[in-house]
């Protein structure tokens, strides 16, 4: 039985609107990785909040979310707290706001921390600081009485997988996490998520429009176009012999290095039209 | 550094407002067309009376020495001399300020105590009933005028019901039970009027905590709704709301002095009102100027206040 | 007449932040030819954008001077800065930003026609003319004139700015993050746009972008930036493939390549 | 839900303006003259809310009290509209110590509300409703001011305009076509909120017989008067009440729903 399966899952937000997401279905086993690409309002993010259980009231929601044997979408708002930040977690695109300003990292560590496993002060702090230590943040004490305003980009982004793994979820649920950080500050903070999720052995769901970070983290692919999943394989499989032709367009037209500088760059509308070749 | 720097600022702010609504207060009395010691007078007065009087409270002097004088005074705490009574204005504040003061201060309270919860209700519930009735309901209390909402509280509590006293004032130290009672309808019509105005903003802030990335972020760690708001969002809403609060010391101040005269209390409004209808225009000055540095003051200190909520504001200090 | 578009020297850049003072940029040289496509890269904070905008004149330097084909443009009074702002064009990161949602997208692109500094240079061109004209460059339909920003997609957006920025007939386009903004199916459009314009108009172009690839691309000489300076140039190819600092080289190993099997950029998975 | 708001805020206002505009060509009974035999009759099909304590006709000084409800919101928030609205702009377009000047005389003008210059313009020129105006119209110049300055820092920190000034746009075309229909939808709903603080100040002033004077009547100075009857006709006290939080009201729903009407943010969202 896999870890999370979604089925037929549709989503749409008020009633003129298109669905965000249109019968959805894929399947994730205990310890995978699974990237999700597509553009802007390809259904990404309300795929992971779907997961998450942390739509917003309005959408409207049909299909099945199955996450460790739980049917989120018929929990209760208490019943998906449970889960979230223990069975599930998120790390999100900005680590600039997704912070509270107002508290020391340390402390919003400790209290998912507390929350879940109601662990006392004292370990917790430890546990903490050793978490801290785990993604790569050197000096974590020091980074654990810190407010967020005071630590760059990257030190932010840790603590957010910090918070993420700190309970050993067996999902952890990344959405564009690396997008709003500088290229040298995303590849130390990619190799530590691998080290992290290796190390914990958590099941991941990958988002992003960047084939080629996607690629650097995960082994299965899903590839989305408005809120439909058009293609799914594995890395190596999806990328070298991309069958779907948007899929085949993304490919050509990301691998920007391999083109010789000025030529003519492949567009996705080389290979795929919207409303012809569906 | 920082700190102290914008410490001094906000000080900075402070000075240069107090001298400039100073320098307002003291054009409108002095320097506009028409003449002090006329106004005085009265319009049958003689013209020798009038340049005796001139003469007598310094009007035949530069306009620049009278104010700095007047000014110079202020700032010791002399507010001038009423020239119909001979009284130090000082002296005829002090006993009313007691009143004023209880009424500006239990409303501030009460449309804090009012508001908050129910600005927080608002903006969780915002798309279910709830929400929307407590907005409806704001929106027809801000459309209430203050002394009408006293009088109409005065025709159920007093006229119907003759649970209160319609008007008047008992002081604590006299009889508090009656001193209580004469309060109650006045503090309570000023407190839901203001929670009125208040809780738009309440919403609004907290509002803005929900579309935060970290309110997500406390939802996605396994808060409920309810307590990630109160962990992460109190803290962060105050720091908003500190402003408006700071911004509505005055128009509670000025809800003061009309709910005063609506239940006819003895505070600082009615003897602003007399003084205006006996064109005691010293007393009008003084009195008002005592209030803008009173607003003033306390809209310093509620700003400080802010400098203490918000990390980002005090981290320097510790940085360094 | 010089042979050289752009000469800065010893440009320095300060901001005064809540008391603090930040060095944006610190005694930077550049020579820039004419016809020369450069692209400068960078991580945020590197001072890449103020670079740019003291050379189009938008800001002015703390100290140091620029000259635009041979003349002093850094305390140029702004009524004098005609032919500058006729023959240097930018394009923004963000179309939803650098449109603004109020005014037709004829009347967006026909605003530089407009100005009263430009006139001058400007004497004989027809603005409904140019319009078609420059629609026609980025491959929009004439009736997109009518309509208003909010209308069309990102890429579209990106196209009506490269417009805007062509309608003065400029010598030099300077391009700042052009494509970072667009989704991976339109970057490549608007990046084969910019290619055949630059060739087909014979412009000059400053490319800044905190992507390596896209600078790549588009340009044939190559400056990187750090902290505010300029800390290695030269011609694309030769940056790229041997990056004389450490710092070039961490910068072209973080870029993200598409990992088809394992082992092939020998990562830790 | 948001449409209805801007509907009834349309509707609220229009009978204020109906209002004033009958009480040009027509009213009931005159507003003005005393009728001692009539005094406090209740409502009834002659006297439809009655008459108050010199016998007048209620619903006539209502009437007439509407005009000058729209005379000192319009003359007000103009006032403080022309004034308030170029210097936030101007603080927000020039920056440096012209903002700081601009915002340092908001901010003593901000030290003294609108009742209390009423106060001191009143003991100094007697009380009319030339000062009512002034005060409520000088102390709203700060809120204009700022809502300018406001929008003109978001606008000006937007990249057209830097695309603007790229292409030699001038100061005034920046102001004139990019600052000014960008920020003109936030000035609307602040003119509309700004009418509605106006018709509350009015309200107050005249009740604390610091404005228009008697026997010309205002919703506010009719309360006045209504409360020495409190308790033998207590509707009378009602009446003009009502006719101020329905134009309140009125002003506000028009503000907010013209607030959601002009967003285009808000409109793409479900």
């Amino acid at each position: 039985m896999s870890l999370l399966d979604v089925c037929d899952l549709s989503v749409t937000f008020g009633r003129r609107h298109r669905p965000a997401l249109d019968g959805v279905c894929f399947s994730l086993d205990a310890g995978c990785r699974l990237g999700v690409i597509g553009e802007s309002g390809s259904g990404k993010t309300v795929t992971a909040l779907a997961v998450m259980g942390l739509l917003p009231e309005y959408a409207r929601v049909s299909g099945k979310v199955e996450l460790a044997g739980h049917q989120i979408t018929h929990l209760s708002e208490a019943g998906l707290a449970r889960l979230r930040g223990d069975v599930v977690t998120m790390v999100f695109q900005e680590p600039m706001t997704a912070l509270d300003p107002t508290m020391r990292v340390g402390r919003q560590v400790a209290e998912v921390l507390r929350l879940h496993a109601g662990t006392e002060s004292g370990p917790a702090r430890a546990a903490v600081i050793n978490m801290l230590g785990e993604v790569g943040l050197e000096d974590p004490e020091r980074v654990a009485d810190a407010y967020p305003h005071q630590l760059s980009g990257g030190q932010r982004q840790r603590v957010s997988l910090a918070m993420a793994l700190i309970n050993a979820p067996d999902l952890v649920i990344c959405d564009e996490p690396t997008t709003a950080l500088d290229v040298t500050v995303q590849a130390t903070v990619l190799a530590k998520l691998n080290d992290v999720l290796d190390a914990s052995g958590a099941a991941c769901l990958f988002i992003s429009h960047d084939l080629a970070v996607v690629s650097q983290v995960c082994d299965q692919v899903a590839v989305m176009l408005d809120g439909r999943i058009v293609e799914t394989g594995s890395v190596a499989e999806l990328f070298a012999r991309p069958q779907h032709p948007y899929t085949q367009g993304l490919v050509a037209t990301a691998r920007l290095d391999q083109t010789i500088p000025g030529q003519r760059l492949p567009v996705v509308e080389d290979f795929y039209r919207p409303g012809v070749s569906r | 550094m920082q700190l102290a720097g914008r410490i001094l600022t906000r000080l900075g702010v402070f000075a240069i407002s107090l001298v400039g609504a100073s320098v307002l207060i003291f054009v409108i009395t002095h320097a506009l067309p028409g003449d002090v010691a006329q106004t005085l007078l009265g319009d049958q007065a003689t013209p020798e009376a009038v340049a005796q009087l001139r003469a007598e409270l310094g009007l035949d002097r530069p306009l620049v020495v009278q104010y700095l004088d007047w000014f110079g005074h202020v700032l010791t705490g002399d507010f001038g001399v009423s020239h119909l009574s001979g009284d130090a204005v000082v002296s005829l504040l002090l006993p009313r300020l007691a009143v004023t003061m209880w009424l500006v201060g239990f409303s501030m309270i009460g449309s804090l105590l009012l508001a908050i919860p129910a600005g927080m209700l608002a903006a969780l519930k915002r798309r279910s009933w709830q929400g929307i009735v407590v907005s409806a309901t704001a929106q027809l209390g801000m459309a209430i005028p203050v002394f009408w909402g006293g009088i109409l509280a005065v025709m159920v509590f007093a006229v119907w019901l003759r649970w209160l006293p319609a008007n008047g004032y008992v002081p604590l130290t006299q009889n508090p039970g009656s001193w209580a009672a004469h309060l109650v309808m006045p503090v309570v019509t000023l407190s839901v009027v203001q929670a009125a105005v208040l809780i738009r903003y309440v919403r609004a802030a907290f509002v803005e905590v929900l579309n935060e990335d970290y309110y997500r972020t406390a939802r996605s760690v396994g808060w409920t709704p309810m307590r990630a708001l109160l962990r992460h969002g109190l803290r962060n809403a105050s720091i908003s709301l500190v402003t408006v609060l700071g911004l509505q010391v005055s128009s509670v101040l000025v809800g003061a002095i009309v709910v005063e005269s609506v239940f006819n209390l003895p505070g600082l409004g009615s003897l602003l009102l007399t003084a205006v209808s006996q064109r005691d225009l010293l007393v009008v000055q003084g009195t008002v100027m005592f209030l803008v540095l009173a607003v003033l003051v306390i809209s310093a200190v509620v700003d400080f206040s802010y400098l203490l909520i918000d990390p980002r504001q005090r981290a320097a200090r510790e940085a360094r | 007449m010089s042979e050289e578009l752009f000469r800065a020297e010893k440009l320095t850049r300060r901001y005064h932040n809540a008391g603090r003072e930040v060095v944006a940029l610190s005694e930077v040289d550049l020579q820039l030819a004419p016809g020369a496509r450069l692209g400068i890269v960078g991580e945020s904070g590197s001072g890449k954008s103020t670079l740019v905008r003291l050379l189009a004149g938008l800001d002015r330097p703390t100290s140091g001077r620029v000259w635009f084909k041979g003349a002093d443009i850094t305390a140029l009074p702004e009524r004098r800065r005609g032919f500058l702002r006729s023959s240097v064009q930018m394009v923004f990161q963000d179309p939803r930003s650098s449109l603004n949602p109020r005014m037709r997208v004829g009347d967006i692109i026909t605003e530089p026609l407009r100005s009263r500094l430009l006139r001058p240079q400007l004497v004989g061109v027809d603005h409904r003319t140019r319009l078609t004209e420059v629609l026609a460059a980025v491959d929009l339909d004439a009736d997109a004139a009518d309509r208003y920003p909010h209308e069309f997609s990102g890429g579209q957006r990106q196209r009506i700015a490269i417009a805007r920025a062509l309608a003065p007939k400029p010598e030099v386009l300077i391009a700042d993050e052009p494509v970072s903004a667009l989704d991976v199916s339109v970057r490549a459009q608007v990046l084969n746009l910019l290619t055949d314009l630059v060739a087909g108009q014979g412009l000059s172009l400053i490319v800044v972008s905190h992507d390596l690839l896209v600078v790549r691309h588009l340009c044939d000489e190559l400056a990187v930036m750090r902290a505010g300076r300029i800390i290695e140039s030269g011609p694309t190819d030769q940056v790229y493939l041997q990056p004389k600092t450490e710092y070039t080289a961490a910068l072209l190993a973080a870029i993200p390549r598409i990992r088809t099997g394992p082992g092939e950029t020998g990562d830790s998975r | 839900m948001k449409r209805a708001q801007l509907i009834a805020g349309v509707v609220l206002v229009g009978v204020v303006v109906l209002a004033t505009v009958v009480s040009l060509f027509w009213m009931p009974f005159d507003p003005l003259r005393v009728v001692p035999g009539q005094r406090l009759l209740p409502p009834g099909p002659v006297h439809w809310l009655g008459t108050d304590g010199f016998g007048i006709d209620i619903f006539s000084r209502l009437l007439l009290g509407a005009r000058s409800v729209l005379l000192v919101g319009i003359i007000s928030v103009g006032l403080a509209a022309v004034v308030g609205i170029p210097l936030g702009m101007l603080a927000g377009q020039a920056g440096g110590w012209i903002d700081d000047v601009v915002m340092r005389l908001s901010d003593v003008v901000y030290a003294l509300p609108a009742l209390l210059l009423a106060i001191l313009l009143a003991s100094v020129f007697g009380a009319s409703t030339v000062t009512a105006m002034v005060s409520i119209g000088v102390a709203t110049i700060p809120a204009f001011a700022r809502v300018a300055r406001a929008g003109t820092l978001q606008v000006m920190a937007a990249d057209y305009v830097l695309a603007a000034r790229a292409s030699g746009t001038s100061w005034w075309g920046v102001a004139w076509r990019h600052v000014a229909p960008n920020i003109a939808p936030v000035l609307g709903v602040q003119a509309s909120v700004g009418f509605a603080m106006a018709i509350l100040a009015e309200a107050a002033l005249s009740y604390l017989g610091l404005a228009t004077p008697r026997p010309n009547p205002t919703w506010g100075n009719m309360l006045r008067d209504a409360q020495d009857y409190i308790f033998v006709a207590p509707l009378q006290a009602v009446w003009p009440g009502l006719a101020i939080a329905m134009a309140v009201l009125g002003f506000n729903l028009l503000g907010d729903g013209l607030r959601d009407y002009l967003d285009p943010r808000l409109r793409e969202v479900p």
